[in-house]
């Protein structure tokens, strides 16, 4: 199993969610986070003094799969968070040691979906 | 002789009266010495003759004290119709998303701000100038009529005052149907020219001596259901439809969707102040410290809780749950309707116009939204236009004698005033969709009205004024 | 001849003086010649005959004048009462959790628009109406006494919009002990009840030419801490104690636990606009322009002044920190404690019972919260009801004949006052217990009056309207 | 015969006119009864005689009439300004962090309410008792001038109630430069001193009959763009400068950074709330219903409306972006500015006056944060002490002998009123730099002025007041 | 170590927090989440218009654990979660490669607690 | 490739931020988050009943590192999050399996920085 985390841009998210339900993959976690790369952020200016806003709004969206799911998963949030303009995002997948539903109290594969 | 005392202290007294008038250096304590001082020295034998001179000073003096009373009642009135402005802005700002609060603050300041500017160096003068075809006023600039050499110019400056208001509330309207999507700098242009130019025509036609006053039975707007509030709405129509939905507002296949407000407190308090504005509005329009303004406040308020009462249930029916930004907008909805019959209906009649108002101001937005797709964020459109036609056919209706000294369709007075009120209504659209309509393409096609897509997006606080409005707080937004 | 000259000015003068009755159609200019014409019309010759004409006009004047500034003084007031509306939302919003806010908007927008139908159809008739046993009014429903024939007619008008401010307020007062877990649909229902009969049955008793004011010694509660406080603290008790607590507001051992508002910004401004109001409310409560109104303003800020340094300092003292939702409370003690005596207490007397309300306040608070077990998120019970009590026996105490003509026990007045206060306090107690609990047990086992749990722990917004109050906002609830 | 019914009537109304001063208890309706009565008892035949007492009575109720309508003035003018409070409190808990924004709430609040006793006990007294050496006043303490004998010792208190306000706000203009690190105990401590002393000294010498309104040529500060806002304005700095800047405010290499304000519709409202009730401190200023209130009015909106737009245009043209919170300075700066002159200029002037303001205000804060480093996070010191200090001085430019009397050296009237404008600013800006000065060392060095380190990054909210104000919400903050 | 990561029903924090205290376990991070899964969401209606909501608040739990505390943690979180209905969340386990405690520079085990 | 989530002291996140970017780490993923430990919290007082705090104010890293500058970043970070008082929080470092850049669509090393 693995877990995919990903940050994509906010105003992407509702487009990535439809594309995933259409695979079957409706289960994750989204969070609101603020990231810096290399898109630089920009410059407000309050009352006179410049303020350089660096931490940009991201969303952070956490998806567990089994390996069946996971190249699928990726390459739908690839394709549907591409903009093709810098502070996409990222992609990241860690391995995903054990997993529970705590409803039914399963385990593993079964609990995944 | 006791004549003489009585003489004294008439003469003391009318000085004491009168006082209010002398300046106001001049403190309270003062003014007694001064005319005691003034008695002791004119202390001549009582006559016919210096009872005569008392009964003018007397009759001076109530005089001067009426019109105190005057002066206090329109300035009330002109205080609180100002406040409508944060009523209006918290709505507006309550109803639409964060990331665009501050724009709306300072849409709202300034449309107040340039509009004041405006009104005092050209509306007025078209508004209450001296009449030119029936069409408009044609002096007054600047307030050249006013002065301080006596009552009837300093009566100026309190009645500019009270007008300014009135004038920036129907600029300020707009705002709010075209909230979340429109160019500041464009913004300031159309605002500059409702305060103007096209408010101040339609205001001069129905309240500053023009053509729908001098019918045979005169167009009745006792305080601008037509001329502020339907010159708003319809300018507000006029804006949505040249400026297009926000994005994300409707669907591919055209279905509306819902974008959340964000802050339901807010517009409460918008709504609640602008309530209790409103009697300033309407009970304020007299213009004087007249009896009437008791009947006026409760025509007002009747017709703001009945109309509150038409759109939560129709709106609880409809969509099962009464919904809140949806009763807001029937309080509105009810002011509205009443504002131009609040001084010829009866309490009854006003409780029937504000309860019809509430279930249209529903059926409105949805049909407008859904049917039209036209995207007003705040039920501009719906509030004071169509409610705002409707209040003012309303009156034709259900004017009646005892009130206001004319007769409605239902109470005997036949059709003539219904047709006086349908003409103004709908000349006022007329006037108001095709000024409207040239005044914002011609904005679109030169300044710009709307910003990029990507500011959209963003939100119009950082793109056009540089900072967020609600710093450190956590704010989800997937657009 | 010189006489003639002055009866003609004279005439003019009156005129204008009178004009404000003439009707609001009527433009301040046009006025005045008008007059001019009048006069020009009947220029018969001076003589003591025409004089006393002029007299009586002058008098008129001087009447109408009056009349004025007294219609005036009461809208103001009227208006700024109705302001109370928003202050109690904003400050029970406040002090509650973000997922009922929208919730609370409803009920104090709604309580106040169908309070005002209620109020308009049943209750100022029970309240004002011709006295029946000294228990209720009988007549005068609908407006039925207003009329636009004469300044007695009018005046109705006037007066009913003052007192259905009053009204609603003591509805709204409810609304804050009952947050966050009370159904609106059985809200409505006592909300309409309160103001058609729980309360004006007490304000006929007392201001309506009922029993208590027909004491040999009158009961005085000048603008309120009884009628309209304590009426509403103890219905808040009853319907506190019917309702039950919040979910998790006590733990397993009956240990209270806290639950944070969410906006303090909120809940202040909400009591800077009720002590802003306030003045309307005690002041207001002369209905006319006498000179009492600047020493009720006096005694109203004082108190108020000093219930929030009472409160704060008892908190301080006790908790450690000054907590600034009791020092909020400790406005509104004050506020609320002054209200009956207001005219009838001097500053000194009017700083000394404030600051005994923002003591009491606090000790209150802590008593029905963790003895009591009552469930009461703002204080309204102890703010409205317990500080009501305590401000009309503390007329009793301190009234001093120097204000309102009636002195107290501190003031040689002996016990006859404080017995009248007593009675009164103790009897409109069994009432609204009485009433009240009636009322809450028929909702709760007809159509209910506390929404499930899911919907208490997911927010009344949510359930109970479809929609949230902070959309966007990222909220940490655990509840 | 003819005459005497006229004699009738004229004692009838006039005891209706009258009765406005019977005392509150007495309904409308019932002072009708008892004048007809009245008149029954009395009916001797007509005379000369009796028409002279007619005539006194007739003025005397004229007189009364105008006393009412001057009470109702300076009362909903005192009304309105301490709605300045919560304008105040929002505008500067909208412009700093959430994490202080109930101990905001906390110091308007009881700087008001400690204030409100303090101006009581000692401070009126002070201001506006009998004179000392031009310096301050000697008695009148605790009120003592006022009573409910007559007409004079009921002004007293309304004319406290009026004053009473203008001292709060002088004291919690201070509050916003030292916002988000001043100690609570030190600043309640502070703020009672300059309710009791150094603002009442000031007073004293403008409106108090002290030196500065003895002058061969009188300084003119109408309502107090001197004595109230230079007088907070430069405590202010005082206090800013003793204070130190927040953490964080300056770099290592002393640049300026950026702390954002967290709630800009919250800001917003506080303005327009000041803008509303700025109406009540320059129009009430007067202290009666006279007719140059409407003068006023519009003087003061139209430098307010100037004021907003010459801060945004300059911010616009500097930054690139019109600032939402420098175009709020804006409007601030505009009514502070005319403030002083609001009587005695041309609507004209105004806006001159209000634009300069504008203009200034952008440049001074930047100035002050920039080079002075002083860290002021509302712009207090500019918007009160720099543009407080532009409008006294701009009366000795604009001011008109048509409207206040006195000519300034732009209208013909030379230097001499700009001299007496300029000593006032001078005296009342070292009397202000020295006392501040003292007294916040004096704090500092007993009982402390600023929290310790680990409270500033925590925030007062939950250091000094031990809760949040913002329950719930996620908010990101990095110090 | 493992780090577990808890999506849990918000209203079940407190109850989850003392159980795992009682057991020794205090130590952990929390931050709100939106999730979508089996749960389905609900309608609201704003002005009239359907609004499906589909992202439910959610609160994460992160709890960096040694091996022997693991099945601990888990059982108590599955234990005090569970409300028996749809959407009472998952727990993530992963592998933990190493922690630091900053405040001591310790490094591994000693630090996680 | 690691990756660090760390949990720090909000007050140290500028200055966090800056000695990575001096290091050339400039890409990261910030989240408010709420942290429980040893810091016990504190107590407030709300209307005259205790209200026990625990759950205090954190700020939540998370950087994808390749091995080599694993150390650097973790030391960084070790050095300017503290501030020697308990609360000073942790660094957890996981395996990072696998790693996307949208806007590319690269994969791996490469798509980390
Ligand atoms: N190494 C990293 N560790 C954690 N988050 C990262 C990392 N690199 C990028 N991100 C996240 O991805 C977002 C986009 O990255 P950015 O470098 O701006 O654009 P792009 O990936 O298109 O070059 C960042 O704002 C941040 O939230
Ligand atoms: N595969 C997954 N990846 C990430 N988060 C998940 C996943 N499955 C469930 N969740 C989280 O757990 C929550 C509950 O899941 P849900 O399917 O609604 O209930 P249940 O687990 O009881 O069937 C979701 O809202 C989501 O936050
Ligand atoms: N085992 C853990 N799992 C998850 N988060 C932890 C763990 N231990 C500490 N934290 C996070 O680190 C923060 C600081 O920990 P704390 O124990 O208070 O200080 P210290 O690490 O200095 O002893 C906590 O508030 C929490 O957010």
């Amino acid at each position: 199993m693995k877990l995919i985390i990903a940050y994509i841009q906010p105003q992407r998210l509702t487009q990535i969610k439809e594309a995933l339900a259409k695979a079957g993959i409706c289960k994750m976690s989204v969070t609101n986070a603020l990231g810096c790369g290399q898109q630089m952020g920009y410059e407000e200016n309050y009352r006179g003094v410049k303020l350089s806003v660096n931490l940009l709004k991201k969303v952070r969206l956490e998806i567990a799969v089994t390996e069946e799911y996971l190249k699928k998963t990726v390459d739908i949030i690839l394709e549907a968070a591409n903009t093709g303009s810098i502070g996409d995002g990222k992609i990241f997948v860690l391995e995903l040691a054990e997993c529970y539903r705590i409803r039914t109290r399963e385990k593993g594969k079964v609990a995944i979906g | 002789m006791n004549l003489s005392r009585f003489v004294f202290s008439a003469v003391l007294l009318l000085s004491l009266g009168a006082h209010g008038v002398l300046g106001a250096e001049e403190t309270t304590g003062s003014g007694v010495e001064t005319a005691i001082m003034a008695v002791s020295e004119t202390s001549e034998p009582a006559s016919i003759q210096n009872l005569a001179q008392l009964v003018t000073k007397a009759a001076e003096a109530a005089g001067t004290a009426q019109d105190s009373a005057n002066w206090v009642w329109i300035l009330l009135a002109a205080f609180l119709v100002m406040f409508m402005q944060p009523g209006f802005a918290m709505l507006e700002a309550g109803l639409t998303r964060s990331k665009n609060a501050g724009n709306i603050m300072m849409k709202n300041l300034m449309d107040f701000s340039i509009g004041s500017i405006a009104y005092f160096v050209i509306g007025f003068g078209i508004m209450f100038g001296a009449d030119k075809l029936g069409l408009f006023g044609s002096d007054g600039f600047l307030l050249s009529a006013a002065n301080t050499a006596g009552k009837e110019g300093m009566w100026q400056y309190a009645f500019w005052m009270f007008q300014v208001v009135f004038a920036a509330t129907a600029a300020t309207i707009v705002s709010g149907a075209m909230a979340e999507r429109t160019k500041f700098v464009g913004y300031l242009v159309y605002s500059v020219c409702i305060t103007m130019f096209v408010y101040p025509v339609v205001g001069h036609w129905i309240w500053g001596g023009g053509w729908l006053s001098t019918l045979e039975t005169p167009m009745v707007d006792f305080a601008g259901s037509t001329v502020v509030h339907s010159v708003g709405g319809w300018l507000a129509l006029c804006g949505a439809l040249v400026l297009g939905p926000r994005l994300g507002k409707y669907g591919p296949n055209g279905e509306s969707k819902a974008i959340l407000g964000h802050n339901m407190p807010l517009a409460a308090l918008g709504v609640f102040i602008l309530w209790f504005a409103w009697f300033g509005f309407n009970a304020g329009s007299t213009t004087e410290a007249s009896q009437s303004i008791g009947l006026i406040s409760v025509t007002t308020n009747l017709a703001a809780a009945a109309g509150a009462i038409g759109a939560m249930i129709t709106v609880w029916i409809k969509e099962k749950k009464p919904d809140p930004s949806m009763s807001l907008n029937g309080v509105l909805a009810g002011l509205v309707a009443i504002t131009a019959g609040c001084a010829n209906v009866s309490p009854g009649a006003a409780i029937a116009i504000g309860f019809i108002a509430g279930i249209l101001v529903v059926f409105s937005v949805e049909f407008i939204d859904q049917v039209l797709h036209v995207d007003d964020p705040v039920g501009a459109i719906s509030v004071h236009g169509v409610c705002g036609a409707w209040g003012t056919l309303a009156v034709g209706l259900f004017a009646s004698k005892e009130f206001g000294g004319i007769a409605g369709l239902f109470n005997g007075g036949g059709l003539a005033l219904l047709k006086s009120q349908l003409l103004g209504v709908v000349t006022v659209f007329v006037w108001c969709m095709v000024l409207g309509t040239l005044l914002f393409l011609a904005i679109k096609y030169t300044i710009g009205l709307r910003v990029s897509k990507e500011d959209e997006l963003r939100g119009l606080d950082i793109t056009e004024h540089g900072v967020e409005s609600y710093g450190g707080f956590q704010i989800f937004t997937t657009d």
